[in-house]
């Protein structure tokens, strides 16, 4: 039910659970933080295919590769700062350019992280995998989603990064959502502007929609699940129909989603846009909400980002 | 008096602080306490522990309590250094490699008289100088920003390396996780400053037998661990981690040590001195609720 | 004198020596390459403050912030592909968050590394290194901009990535140029669309500016060797005086300068813009100039990109 | 007929291929050649390489040269392997981590008959199948995409992880580099190896004493090199590594050893068999220009 609060990174153990009774093939593989990135269910499940690495997080991408280069369907997840942050060089080698078939799902995404601080914080992951050429890239907004996604990647030859947080979401999709490969999908429409948004931050999107509405701003929302390929079609759309774009995500302004969609309508359709996005800076220990506050990332700066896009819209 | 005494209040620092006495003057460098002495200290600081990590909600109490004999004879006994003057260019150097056992690293140096007992309560509180992973830039007497592990040995080679090139007579001791061996880059370093043939640089490690998905043997088997600083050119001294006699006479041994770096297995408990966390792997990484803070600080009395 | 081919890497390795001689505090670093990356140099002149730490970036990395923590400025080299991608979390933890005074030195960048292939190109370090919050970020056009940005970088407290390719380059400025950290510089003027371009594709950009001027396109050429902090106020400057940019680079299209521009101008201007970068693809072995080519990075793929720039102006 | 000999005209594939001989069959799997054989394509492969990479103008001879009997008793001793079907599901895996042997590979899975021995003449240029360093995608027999050091032990445990859930018989060889040893991945790789009691692993290190920046014990000491590997969990079986009798009585021993992983340290010489680029650093990525192609393939008719 829309709303009810559901762990993302639990759908994704629970679902590699399920895959892993439908196909043998899958495999999993885990750095020492089983019990967090939640494959301790499969392992549990299939403790014969299941490979804990132990705190050798490079190493674990590289047994991946050669698990996937050998017919297995490897999923390997450690915390998001763990993965592109510690291993960008294993994955281009042995997994980007060969083109392996390695699923990468890193929990602990942005800075919702939270206490743990700005060590444990990954604000840049989107912009390092965006530069691994080959890579589908699956960022998902609900428990629903995830299950999809993960599914999918599962089902679909080639690397694939999926990014999950660490605290539950709200649920904004019904179970018979049907997440689409390289599709946006829209959360409200509208004409003003359009915001686009990623994970943690589709909640707040719609909220901060709601709250424009009710003084008379009408924007379209679309959640933008496959950053990578990202869905050039319905951003040019957007450009054109709405004539600014706002976009909101957890992850520095560099190399994420407000990057790759200013490229796309600079290229194709030029609008004024405004990024909800931490600026070039790190974090630091707090709690969630406390946080997303302070850098900037709650429906209240989604709102004031429309108000200003809007503004040059106008000029 | 102790943080999880406090309520809610701040309190002033409380009158055993030992900063006072062991440091009384801003130009002290070591002051050698009895292992008695330390042994008051070490219980001291596991009751911080409990009481910054319950009051925060979370943390990493258990690798914090396995490690604190060790960083209690590293700062009463072995290191040269001003906590008046944390930057004191002599100083000895203390790098944290296992960065999530902030919490011990800062009571002991609240205990030191780096910044003030009172400040522990801040432990992980949003615009806290106690940040969950230690930062350089934030806490005085903090060396390294760490909290993805792996990264300390490197960077104490390069503080060794200054030293000698200065000809400065400081040292430079690192404590790194048994879990965090498992990482490649510690044994980048640990061929590295036996090349380098860092006498001036000792690791200790906190071999308490376990990481976070269990006890290493079963999650990655480290043995034989001696054995593998040996075959990467480093004097090796193996001692009980909880016995402040055998440490700090292991670290007067590694001092005499010439031409080649000291590492010195610690065999230690992961959550010592507080029954219901020693060797439970759930309490690596969650905090004591209330009731189970009262229950380890009775035990901790 | 302008035109003249002088090799970046080996006007680094010379300018440390002197810099070596200058400020004792000065100490190198390389990872088994220092006849490539021509910190060789210094070796020979000061031994005792030259560290190789073998094939371990990783270490000396870590190494490297130590040095800086205790007072020394250590230039790090090796070649691009093993800078960034190997070490991106330990010189974000080791250096970044703590800002530490590190002075990374990469060569071999880019796809005109040649025959060595997709494995020793790099195409995807901008995009990394932008991401770390605190580093400064130049990529020097030629020898003489490069012997300037390296004094820079000494004399300048904090984290600096300079980026170094492996050919020589003709000069495109002559011994009393001033490189002006975070500045642009002019390179041409003109109205009808600005070409902006770093490093190597400099000499390219004024190529391709000579050319349409020649069909009566006269383009703004700027050089932006600061990639960050990008120089804001020029690139709007652009936008507004010439109303279409063409961006150049020896990168990914994801992360480089072609995407940190289109943030700007999406911000602050919106104009039509056109990147010549490396599109998403791994390249090959060949020549330098086959594979710029191929890969659609020659004077020619400037012109036809301002070409079409100025299409979309008039539309 | 050898490539250097052939002027810029593509030949035919020359009579003494070995692939007719060595694989008639489609279906052969081992065909283990005498050591006197071996030594005849050893010095084919030699000229290979000499020739491949004076035509190219770049491209690493020296480490290419140390391997070529380690690879050679591979191919024609030890290995199950199809040239006519290279992603035969049961075939063991060769896995050159040090990817800058290209030359070398690519020679002997031509010698093997993957791809015609012509196609040599096509290393590192635009277009070609035989990139700089290897790809898994473009070349047949090639296992790895590689070319940054450190990385094919991670891989070739994926593989023998893969083997062991299949039950598949295969079995998996690496070369490491010495100098590539510094990598810290790779003693995670050991560790891991170990770990999982991997018997159907074997690494070989190309122990030619040398990396880029001169002799591994001045640039980075490896040694006690042997002790790593057994502190690290391993057999460790050293050879001369020019010595093919050696080499194939070490891959025989190594099949019988079980619940470890074989280190096979294998004694080279960079550049082994062209005088002037023996233990010469200059030769590790510098190619031997045409002069220098004229003498060395003399020394090695
Ligand atoms: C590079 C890296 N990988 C994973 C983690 C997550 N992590 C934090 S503590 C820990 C276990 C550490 O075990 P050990 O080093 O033995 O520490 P101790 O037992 O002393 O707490 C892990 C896996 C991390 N902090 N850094
Ligand atoms: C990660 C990485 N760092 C650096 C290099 C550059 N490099 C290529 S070969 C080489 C030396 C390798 O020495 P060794 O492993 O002993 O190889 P061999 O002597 O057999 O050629 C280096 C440093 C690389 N390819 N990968
Ligand atoms: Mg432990
Ligand atoms: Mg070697």
């Amino acid at each position: 039910m829309p709303g009810q609060e559901v762990s993302l990174r639990e759908t994704y153990g629970k679902t590699l659970v399920e895959l892993g009774k439908e196909n043998s093939d899958i495999v999993v593989l885990d750095a020492d933080l089983s019990r967090s990135t939640m494959t301790c269910f499969f392992a549990r499940e299939f403790p014969n295919r299941f490979f804990d690495c132990g705190i050798a997080e490079q190493n674990m991408v590289g047994i991946a590769a050669g698990l996937a280069a050998s017919g297995k369907i490897p999923f390997a997840s450690t915390f998001a700062v763990f993965v592109l942050g510690r291993c960008f060089d294993q994955i281009r080698m042995s997994i980007a350019q060969p083109g392996f078939n390695v699923k990468l799902v890193a929990t602990h995404c942005g800075i919702s992280v939270g206490e743990d601080g700005a060590s444990h914080q990954s604000i840049e992951d989107l912009s390092l995998v965006g530069s691994l050429p080959g890579f589908t890239v699956i960022v998902p907004a609900d428990a629903i989603e995830t299950a999809q996604a993960v599914r999918v990647a599962a089902a679909t030859r080639g690397p694939f990064y999926i990014r999950l947080p660490r605290p539950k979401l709200p649920l904004v999709y019904n179970e018979d959502y049907r997440f689409n490969l390289g599709k946006a999908v829209t959360m409200r429409s509208g004409k003003r502007a359009t915001i686009m948004a990623i994970g943690t931050m589709v909640t707040a999107a719609v909220e901060a929609a709601n709250n424009l509405a009710r003084e008379g701003i009408d924007c379209r929302v679309l959640n933008m699940p496959t950053l990578k390929p990202v869905d050039e079609v319905s951003v040019i759309k957007a450009a054109t129909e709405t004539g600014a774009i706002v976009t909101a995500e957890e992850h520095l302004e560099h190399g994420g989603l407000g990057s790759i969609i200013a490229r796309v309508v600079a290229r194709h359709r030029p609008v004024p846009m405004e990024m909800v996005a931490i600026k070039d800076t790190y974090a630091q220990s707090g709690k969630p909400a406390e946080l997303l506050q302070r850098y900037g990332l709650t429906a209240k700066d989604i709102e004031q980002a429309v108000r200003e896009v809007i503004k040059r819209k106008e000029w | 008096m102790l943080l999880s005494e406090m309520g809610n209040s701040l309190p002033k620092a409380s009158a055993d602080n030992v900063s006072a006495e062991a440091f009384s003057s801003p130009v002290a460098e070591t002051r050698k306490l009895s292992v008695k002495e330390m042994e008051a200290i070490a219980k001291r600081l596991r009751r911080h522990i409990i009481s910054m990590t319950g009051r925060a909600g979370s943390g990493h109490p258990g690798g914090s309590l396995s490690a604190v004999e060790i960083v209690t004879a590293l700062y009463f006994w072995v290191l040269k250094h001003k906590p008046s003057d944390s930057c004191w260019s002599d100083r000895d150097r203390f790098i944290l490699s296992k960065g999530h056992a902030a919490p011990l690293l800062y009571a002991t140096l609240a205990e030191c008289g780096y910044f003030p007992v009172d400040e522990l309560t801040s432990l992980r509180r949003f615009n806290t100088r106690l940040q969950g992973h230690t930062d350089c830039l934030l806490t005085p007497g903090v060396e390294m920003t760490a909290g993805t592990l792996g990264q300390g040995l490197s960077f104490a080679i390069g503080a060794a390396l200054a030293g000698r090139l200065d000809s400065r007579k400081y040292r430079v001791y690192v404590l790194l996780g048994d879990g965090e061996c498992d990482e490649g880059q510690v044994w980048e370093g640990a061929m590295a400053a036996a090349h380098f043939k860092l006498d001036n640089l000792v690791v200790i490690v906190d071999n308490n037998g376990q990481q976070i998905d269990g006890w290493n043997r079963e999650v990655m088997n480290l043995e034989p661990f001696a054995k593998k600083w040996q075959a990467f050119g480093w004097r090796v001294i193996e001692v009980d981690g909880h016995d402040l006699a055998q440490l700090t006479q292991a670290f007067d041994r590694a001092k005499l040590v010439k031409g080649q770096p000291v590492a010195i297995i610690a065999h230690t408990i992961k959550g010592k001195g507080v029954s219901f966390m020693e060797n439970n792997p759930d309490f690596h990484g969650k905090a004591p609720n209330a009731e189970e803070v009262e229950i380890a600080l009775k035990e901790l009395e």
